[in-house]
């Protein structure tokens, strides 16, 4: 029993900050130190997590007979999201969008999404992947919706909820056939079953599977943003707080990944390499779904005027690569994703904590607002230009180093499917450089508008910039240790 | 045939000979204008005469030594490699042999006397020190050219001399008609230039690759072994460019074979480098049909005209096929066509020097009429002829144009013969000069010319080498009309010039009787009144009176070289020894035996020299019933005369054929409007595919909210432009309206089953 | 040839530049500390950016000096594994290419450097000069365009090639952004200036180095395995000494054919696209004259004397060395295209009204004589390319510092609008001249050696067709000639025009710049041996590959 | 006839097929949320009638906590709508569409 405490360790951990920060919140007065020691309890809680983390034991037993399993690609995302949850906390106390007095909820939504998406990804259990989806869903709809006062922000929470629970819906029913068919809800047993009875079946049966598990590919879809399944974020993202958004477009997100590995690759040993399990050409079906992400998110964005909205749009295009490596599902492919994450996490914050730092002396997100801002705040604004090129892909910085290992895994796959889906990847990076130069123009090439205030950025936003902006520019040099971590997540497969 | 091997005697201080005009020319472009300011003239013009001059002493002196070596010796300096790449191994050395002793000599002798005139000439022009630097820069690129031992170092000659006399003609650039008549010059010679090296080229591949045998892929192999084909080829023909191993790789009969009877483009190989090296020297000899740009060089002032457009650059074309006689002997085709353009240009422009009124271009026709005699001497092979030719023109020519030079700078620089006459008592040592120097040109007997220009009519006439039968007599008979001509408009522009009374401003009663002449003439001839260019000092309006000392003295001696120059060849006829051919002749033997004659008997050459004297007395006799004093009234009437036919033919020869406006529009405005067209082309379609985009935008409906934008960009902006609309479009999708998502939701799912039935089955 | 390291000097002139940046952001950081004033900063870092081009100057001498052009296989090698995972090694190395092309990039940055320095003259205010604005920046980005050049051109690994090749792409954007002309309404309608001209070039590089990116990667999984600087044996290697001798060896020419298209040709296509766009070829050439025009004078003289050149060394270095029956299969094409470069580029030139459009038009036609040396793959006329890439990189430097000078003073550059300058600056004439004579060619000065070992080389061919291509492309030899000397006319002779009554002659810092280029263009012409002598070796070992 | 499977799953088509049919068609955000819970319903009946026929009582345990879900969903989207209600005096999903392009 102790070994299945043991197993889930760091989700205790949160589970118990969750309790610490909801009592702290409720002791600590409206003293203005309020946020920061809210703050402090909070971080605390996460280096608890943190440390049980550390304490998990290797290669792990998988706890709860089979329904959470410890292995590698659980593991690297778990420790992912504590970074992310640590993250997202600090932009909540940073940022003017969160009140003082509701701080205290924010943290412990933020946190209790965290601990959906640690479930999340260790799931090897349909019922279990429901409650993780819905345990990370429910909390980033009220999170959506945060302020309360504001008309958008409660129209996004609204197309949220409304998405979600009918995609989550449309993924339950999609479950349930699963478990008709194969009559089993471990995911290890669901795959080899259909396996056997679409090789023998009849075309009806082959159709009932493909039902079923594109039904339930519905609501990981649903999750990563992935076209068709897009439509909710850009608005979601621009309603949002900002450090919603944030958290939003990186957790979740990744979770989402993970979770669609595990199910397509671990459940259906759906890769390149294997012959089409279920009768399913998963490969070609999610290549296909990979390239319309791709290029949707990057056209989509070209005339974006406002900097969220634009954001938005390329953390889809973003998915989209994420999904070419899904598609080809080989243990390159798993690694490339793995190292991709965590470099996109780090561009991505990066991005939007300058946001927030703008939205916060500015109050605009037009890019507009952003004009000039390399003579205004220089240090703001050349992190800025450090996240944008390496979200272009664009070597020495990090992005590059992912967008390149992507690539190697997608051609290493060698069918000629995968050479279009490379090139139009590669393309999308160059349309991609579109709307970033154009968000750099603005910073340096284009003049201040008389009388614009200096940025003032306070040490904090600076400290965490600085934090974020480093590693992008290091790994892009110097990333072997990333890639060795990357290369034990994909061990599952090895 | 003995195989001539040339010996080679190492004379160190060759490379002076170019090398101290150069300092010259750097001195005085550097430090010309302070020690102009500071110094004066004398400053200028001493370093600037004393180095040609004592490149000439240095001349003269390897001359000598050649004189005293052994039979078939020439003189050698090897500086450095010049391109030593792969099998080319151009190297920077300066050969005189005999043939380029003659050609050193004559450049620098009479190059010096002309710096010695241009004192007097340039004496109040404020840039005096460029003049003298480019002169000075003139001589060195001209010696390079001739002292060259290979073919690229004979191109940078010839490259530079272009340079110079562009520098030359627009030297006067503030005036836009001078500066263009430079620029006409320059890109006249590079078409030239551009035919010279094509034949380089074609020369090089046919001796580096050998044709029977397939070469190895892209491959000359630089260590000379070729690849195993089964028959045994030798190695690639040449190592190095120099004339003279070029010569010696052509006189091995196996090799020679290899290289002309392979035939490209129909003709044979070495044909068709004959020609086109012929073609550079067109260009730079202005024979037809690059000759246009050499009456605009008048533009330049006159010493420029004598020394470069008359003496030394013109010349180089002839060199040229004279150095290269061991290839032209090789393709009768190509010596036909020499002699027959030379003769074609010797006739046409003594026409056209019939009747120009402008004392410059009638000199400046009759030498280009001239070079068509020398090109004539090549061409039926009398190399030896055409280079002694080629030095008798220089004394005589140069001495024509230094007289019209002081007769110009005697009537405060008018040009028109019209506006001249009676210098002969007002410029004495002018007008005899003058008349020696056309006496000569004309061909009277004891003359130089007369020994040069009789011997080419006669080479011509026994030339055996022509293609159709009896081609030399066509050839003699052209040339023949050719000089009758010459000597009637060399006369006539004595006559008009120096007797008679003078016409010009100065005499100013007598000015309207002959204005109304002046007139009528004027309207005819658009060039009639050249626009009285450089800056017009105020001259009293006094009477002409003779040049100084400096220009008279250069006259004086160029005038008495006119008289005994021809000495030095006398015709083997009258028994006497014909110096200039014995000296020239080892340079030639390799070849002697290839030109042919005729085999007309003494008979026939004693019948031709006494035609060709009658020639020239006719001539004069003409010119001199009709211009003499300005009496007769043919020439008015001639112009005035009703019936059209007279007119037109006067005003088509007057306006040189239209030749040059022809060229005009085809050659420049041609490539005027096609750059025009790529360049708007290249901004429109290559950068902005208005059109392209248009069509394209039309025809997508999707597309029409972006045509507008797109019909004003670029091809590549269209790409982006494309990507913006498609990006618009997509946008709209996001209604938000909930509903609108949802069902996006739906059909999405569908979509996606629909997908992956679509793909499995 | 073993590959160890065997000497840091080449490492030290990379990276000096690099050390030279580090130093001004130090500076920069300091400031508050130090509490300095803008002008002292500006002054320290243009010290600092001058020393530091001196120092690479001075370290590319000392390569040139002991460099044994005996031998073809690389020297100065400084090799240690980067990343093991991926078996790329930081491996810089120079061969006689190579070299020549180090030390023209010293030369040219060290140019630029100076150019970059405040205008000597009296300056008008409403024209700020842009050697005014926003200097540490400048600077820094200048610096890190320098070590960006030197490792594209030092590098023997494939990925860290990549690396430097992208490194080049930043700074340029913002430096011809930034720095460049304010953005501008064009009669035609378009918005043309800096940020349009940096973004386009950054378009055009990217789309291109996108493909080659595709095409290493394609390259190392079809490479072949191969020792690492750690003695060990990686399965796949970027190492371009080892892809070399697998190519020999026929490993590529194995591999399966991508979508039909045997490997090795749709590889050589990727990479050749690459790198045309950078010299850029004929389709692909309408950016230079936009990012010309609009760039500041010292980064029209690094982008026309060096950047180009990086895509000629791309195609000698990957398509000739690594795909040679590639390049003879696709030499035809290449052909046809480089006289198309050579004889539209002249033309276009003929048409031009503003003098630094005419340079850049004058740039891409002499850019075609270098591909059509590489297409001739013989080796007189591989030589004579790699000869004209020196040549030019000298003599457009010069053209576009003249360019810069009368813009200083009249801050226009159309043609037309002048006259007559001869008279007001005989100085500037004279030496415009000279520089006009060494572009078109003129026998003595460097770019005829180029023209012409290009034309010998190429018209001896094996193939046939490029006898014929030489005798049109030589056609350009005229045309360059007319609208060279046609501009001279219309900027210097003729009548005076008054308008420019105020022009003053160049001033030091201009002759500083223009003067050694100068000597070195006669040097170059009359005297090519010593750059002959340091290539030639290997581009006999590239020849002896076909 | 014997009520089998296939009857069950026809039934639970033609719910998940009403649920679409109301999320798509109704424009008040309650009426979607029902049609959310009807949707929802179709995947509990399915997942009980296969526990029923396929022995193992997984299917049964997998309703149980899905109704739990559906009402913990329904909470917070209820609590939302309210939300928007009070911001603009109307639960017209279509009215909230201030976020487009």
């Amino acid at each position: 029993m102790l070994s299945n405490l043991l197993a889930i360790g760091p989700e205790l951990a949160l589970t118990a900050t969750v309790l610490l920060v909801l009592i702290a919140d409720l002791l600590i007065g409206d003293r203005p130190a309020r946020r920061a020691s809210l703050a402090t309890v909070a971080f605390a809680g996460l280096a608890a997590a943190a440390a049980a983390f550390a304490l998990l034991p290797d290669g792990g037993p998988s706890a709860f007979d089979g329904m959470v399993s410890g292995d590698g690609l659980g593991r690297f995302f778990r420790g992912l999201f504590l970074v992310a949850a640590f993250f997202g906390v600090a932009f909540g106390a940073l940022s003017d969008e969160i009140p003082a007095r509701r701080f205290g909820e924010y943290t412990i939504l933020l946190l209790s999404t965290t601990l959906g998406m640690c479930f999340l990804v260790s799931a090897q259990n349909l019922l279990m992947i429901l409650l993780a989806l819905e345990l990370t869903s429910l909390p980033s709809y009220i999170l959506a919706g945060f302020r309360r006062g504001d008309r958008r922000s409660s129209e996004a929470a609204l197309k949220y909820v409304l998405y979600g629970a009918a995609a989550s819906g449309l993924m339950l029913y999609g479950f349930s056939l699963l478990y008709g068919m194969a009559g089993t809800l471990d995911l290890a047993k669901v795959g080899p079953a259909l396996n056997a009875s679409a090789a023998g079946g009849s075309v009806a049966i082959r159709a009932g599977i493909a039902v079923a598990a594109l039904l339930s590919l519905v609501g990981f879809g649903y999750k990563i943003a992935a076209v068709p399944f897009h439509q909710w974020a850009p608005d979601v993202y621009e309603g949002a707080p900002t450090p919603v958004t944030a958290f939003l477009s990186v957790g979740p997100k990744a979770a989402g990944v993970a979770a669609l590995i595990r199910f397509v690759v671990v459940g259906f040993g759906a890769s390149v390499a294997t012959p089409p399990a279920g009768g399913l050409p998963w490969p070609m079906l999610l290549g296909i779904l990979a390239m319309a992400t791709m290029t949707l998110g990057n056209l989509a964005a070209i005339p974006q005027d406002n900097v969220k909205r634009l954001l938005a749009y390329s953390s889809i295009a973003h998915a989209g690569y994420l999904l070419m490596g899904v598609a080809v599902g080989t243990p390159e492919a798993i690694q490339a994703i793995a190292l991709y994450m965590p470099i996109y996490l780090l561009m991505n914050l990066g991005a939007f904590l300058a946001v927030l730092a703008v939205r916060a002396k500015t109050g605009s997100e037009t890019i507009a607002a952003y004009r000039g801002l390399g003579t205004r705040s220089p240090f703001l604004a050349v992190c800025l230009a450090i996240f944008l090129f390496s979200l272009t892909g664009v070597p020495p910085f990090a992005g590059f180093i992912g967008k390149f290992y992507l690539f190697a895994a997608v051609l290493k796959a060698g069918t000629p499917f995968f050479y279009i889906v490379a090139l139009v990847g590669v393309l999308n990076s160059v349309v991609s450089l579109f709307y970033y130069a154009r968000l750099v123009k603005a910073l340096f090439l284009e003049a201040s508008p008389t009388g614009a205030p200096v940025v003032a950025v306070p040490f904090a936003t600076t400290f965490l910039l600085a934090v974020l902006a480093i590693p992008t520019l290091l790994m892009g040099i110097w990333w072997s240790p990333l890639a060795s971590l990357a290369a034990k997540a994909a061990g599952i497969a090895e | 045939m003995h195989d001539v091997a040339p010996v080679l005697q190492d004379f160190p201080l060759l490379f002076l000979i170019p090398l101290l005009p150069l300092l010259g020319a750097v001195w005085n472009g550097v430090m010309g204008k302070t020690m102009q300011r500071r110094f004066g003239h004398a400053a200028i013009h001493l370093p600037a005469i004393l180095l040609p001059a004592g490149s000439f002493v240095i001349a003269l002196w390897s001359f000598l030594t050649l004189a005293g070596a052994p039979h078939g010796t020439s003189m050698i300096n090897h500086l450095w490699t010049w391109l030593p790449v792969g099998t080319l191994q151009a190297e920077v050395t300066f050969l005189m042999d005999r043939l380029s002793g003659v050609m050193a000599l004559v450049v620098t002798f009479v190059g010096t006397l002309i710096h010695v005139y241009s004192t007097g000439y340039m004496k109040d022009e404020p840039a005096y020190w460029r003049f003298f630097a480019y002169l000075n820069l003139f001589m060195f690129a001209m010696l390079t050219l001739v002292l060259g031992d290979n073919f690229l170092l004979m191109f940078v000659g010839w490259e530079g001399v272009g340079l110079c006399s562009y520098l030359l003609i627009s030297f006067w650039w503030r005036d836009r008609e001078k500066a263009t008549a430079g620029m006409k010059a320059f890109v006249v010679n590079r078409i030239g230039d551009l035919g010279f090296s094509l034949g380089v080229f074609l020369l090089f591949w046919g001796l580096l690759t050998t044709p029977a045998s397939p070469a190895p892929k892209g491959h000359d192999d630089p260590h000379g072994v070729q690849a195993a084909s089964h028959q045994a080829e030798a190695a690639p023909l040449a190592t190095s460019i120099a004339f003279r191993e070029v010569e010696q790789i052509l006189q091995d009969p196996i090799k020679r074979d290899r290289i002309v009877n392979r035939d490209i483009l129909g003709m044979g190989m070495m044909t068709l480098i004959c020609l086109l090296l012929f073609v550079g020297a067109t260009g730079k000899s202005a024979q037809i049909p690059l000759y246009v740009w050499l009456p605009d060089a008048m533009a330049g002032p006159t010493p420029v005209s004598a020394l470069i457009h008359a003496a030394t650059m013109v010349t180089a074309g002839v060199y040229m096929v004279a150095r290269l006689h061991f290839l032209f002997t090789l393709s009768p085709v190509a010596m036909t066509v020499v002699a027959t353009v030379g003769a074609l240009t010797a006739l046409f422009a003594a026409t056209i020097g019939l009747f120009q009124y402008d004392i410059k271009k009638v000199l400046a026709y009759s030498t280009v009429s001239q070079l068509g005699f020398m090109f004539v001497a090549v061409g039926v092979g009398a190399y030896w002829v055409a280079i002694f030719h080629l030095m008798t023109h220089a004394f005589f020519k140069a001495c024509l144009f230094l007289g019209s030079g002081s007769v110009i700078m005697g009537c405060h620089h008018e040009q028109d013969m019209r506006k001249m006459g009676g210098l002969r008592k007002l410029m004495p040592i002018t007008a005899v000069t003058y008349f020696i120097s056309c006496a000569a040109i004309a061909g009277f007997p004891f003359f130089s010319g007369f020994f040069s220009k009789d011997e080419i009519l006669w080479k011509a006439f026994d030339s055996g080498n022509m293609l159709l039968p009896g081609g030399g007599v066509i050839l003699w008979a052209i040339t023949a009309i050719a000089a009758l001509g010459t000597s009637f408009y060399m006369f006539r522009s004595y006559y008009m010039t120096f007797s008679g009374e003078y016409r010009g401003a100065a005499a100013a009663h007598g000015h309207d009787a002959h204005a109304a002449v002046a007139h009528v003439a004027a309207h005819a001839d658009p060039h009639a009144v050249p626009a009285d260019s450089h800056d017009a000092h105020g001259h009293g309006a006094h009477a002409p009176v003779e040049s100084p000392v400096a220009m008279t003295s250069v006259l004086a001696v160029l005038g008495g070289l006119a008289l005994v120059g021809g000495y030095v060849g006398l015709p083997l006829l009258w028994g006497l020894p014909n110096v200039f051919e014995a000296w020239l002749e080892p340079i030639f033997a390799g070849t002697a035996q290839r030109v042919t004659s005729a085999g007309f008997g003494h008979g026939a050459e004693w019948v031709l020299m006494g035609f060709s004297i009658v020639v020239a007395f006719g001539g004069f006799f003409a010119a001199r019933i009709l211009y003499k004093d300005g009496r007769s009234p043919f020439p008015a009437r001639l112009l005035a005369s009703p019936s059209r036919l007279v007119q037109a033919t006067h005003r088509t020869i007057f306006n040189k054929y239209y030749v040059d406006e022809a060229y005009n529009v085809v050659f420049v405005k041609g490539s005027l409007v096609l750059s025009r067209g790529l360049a708007i082309w290249d901004t429109r379609v290559i950068d902005g595919a208005v059109n392209l985009a248009g069509t394209i935008g039309r025809s997508f409906s999707f597309l029409q909210g972006a045509i507008d934008r797109l019909f004003v960009d670029g091809l590549v902006d269209l790409v982006a432009k494309v990507v913006q609309a498609a990006g618009d479009k997509i946008r709209r999708l996001q209604t938000g309206h909930i509903q609108a998502y949802v069902q996006g939701l739906s059909l999405g799912a569908l979509a996606l089953v629909a997908l992956a039935y679509l793909l499995a089955w | 040839m073993d590959l160890t390291t065997n000497s840091l000097l080449l490492t030290w002139t990379v990276f000096t530049p690099f050390l030279g940046l580090t130093a001004i952001l130090a500076l920069l950081a300091l400031r508050p500390a130090l509490r300095l004033s803008q002008k002292a900063v500006d002054e320290a870092s243009r010290g600092i950016g001058m020393i530091a081009a001196v120092v690479a100057t001075a370290l590319s001498i000392a390569l040139w000096v002991d460099f044994d052009a005996g031998t073809s296989n690389l020297q100065f090698i400084h090799r240690f594994v980067w990343m093991k995972a991926w078996n790329i090694e930081f491996f810089l190395g120079v061969d006689g290419l190579s070299l020549s092309m180090v030390i023209l990039t010293a030369v040219v940055f060290l140019v630029g450097a100076i150019a970059s320095l405040p205008w000597l003259g009296k300056l008008d205010s409403h024209h700020p000069h842009f050697s005014g604005k926003r200097v540490p920046g400048y600077w820094i980005l200048l610096l890190l365009l320098e070590t960006g050049v030197f490792g594209t051109f030092a590098s023997q690994d494939f990925f860290l090639f990549y690396v430097f090749w992208e490194v080049m792409l930043l700074p340029m954007y913002f430096l011809i952004g930034i720095w460049g002309a304010p953005s501008r309404k064009d009669p035609d309608g378009r918005t043309r200036g800096g940020p349009y001209a940096a973004i386009k070039f950054f378009l055009y590089t990217l789309a291109g180095s996108v493909l080659m990116l595709l095409a290493l990667i394609a390259i190392y999984y079809a490479s072949a395995p191969a020792m690492l600087a750690d003695g060990t044996q990686g399965p796949h290697t970027f190492n371009l000494v080892h892809l070399t001798a697998q190519a020999k060896a026929g490993v590529f020419t194995g591999a399966k054919a991508i979508l039909g298209v045997p490997f090795v040709h749709l590889v050589f296509v990727g990479l050749f696209l690459g790198f045309a766009i950078k010299v850029p070829m004929f389709p692909f050439h309408t950016w230079l004259p936009d990012a010309h025009v609009d760039a500041p004078t010292p980064i029209s003289v690094i982008l026309a004397g060096i950047l180009l050149k990086t895509g000629m060394y791309g195609m000698f270095r990957f398509n000739m060395q690594i795909f040679p029956e590639s390049l003879a299969w696709a030499s035809w094409a290449i052909g046809i295209i480089a006289v198309i470069n050579i004889v539209y580029g002249a033309f276009v030139c003929m048409a031009q009204k503003d003098l630094k459009k005419l340079i850049a038009y004058s740039s891409v036609s002499h850019m075609g004589f270098c591909l059509l040396g590489l297409a001739a793959m013989t080796s007189t006329a591989v030589n004579g390319a790699v000869f004209q890439m020196v040549g030019h990189g000298i003599v457009s430097p010069m053209l576009f510092l003249l360019a810069g000078v009368v813009y200083d003073r009249a801050h226009t550059r159309d043609i037309e609008g002048f006259g007559g300058l001869a008279q007001k600056m005989p100085e500037y004439t004279a030496i415009t001249g000279f520089a006009f004579m060494a572009s078109l060619g003129l026998p003595g000065l460097a770019g005829f050696v180029g023209e012409v070992l290009v034309f010998l080389g190429a018209f001896a061919a094996h193939d046939g067709i490029f006898r014929v291509l030489v005798a049109i492309s030589a056609l350009s030899v005229i045309i360059t000639a007319g609208y060279y000397l046609w501009t001279m006319q219309r900027m210097f002779l003729g009548p005076f025009n008054h308008r420019w009554d105020h022009l003053s002659d160049m001033n030091w810092r201009e002759r500083i710049t223009l003067y050694p280029l100068a000597v070195a263009t006669v040097l170059l012409g009359v005297w090519p041996a010593p750059v002959l002598d340091m290539v030639r070796e290997t581009v006999n070992t590239l020849m002896a590959g076909m | 006839m014997t009520i089998g499977l296939p009857q069950y799953l026809v039934v639970s088509g033609v719910l998940l097929a009403l649920g679409l049919f109301t999320i798509v068609t109704r424009k008040n955000a309650v009426a979607i949320l029902m049609g959310v819970e009807l949707v929802l319903n179709a995947g509990l009946l399915n997942l009980v009638a296969f526990s029923r026929f396929s022995g193992n009582l997984d299917g049964q345990v997998f309703a149980l906590f899905g109704i739990v879900l559906a009402a913990a969903e329904a909470v917070v989207a209820l609590a939302i709508v309210l939300q928007v209600f009070r911001a603009q005096r109307s639960v017209d999903a279509s009215k909230a569409s201030d976020l487009k392009e």
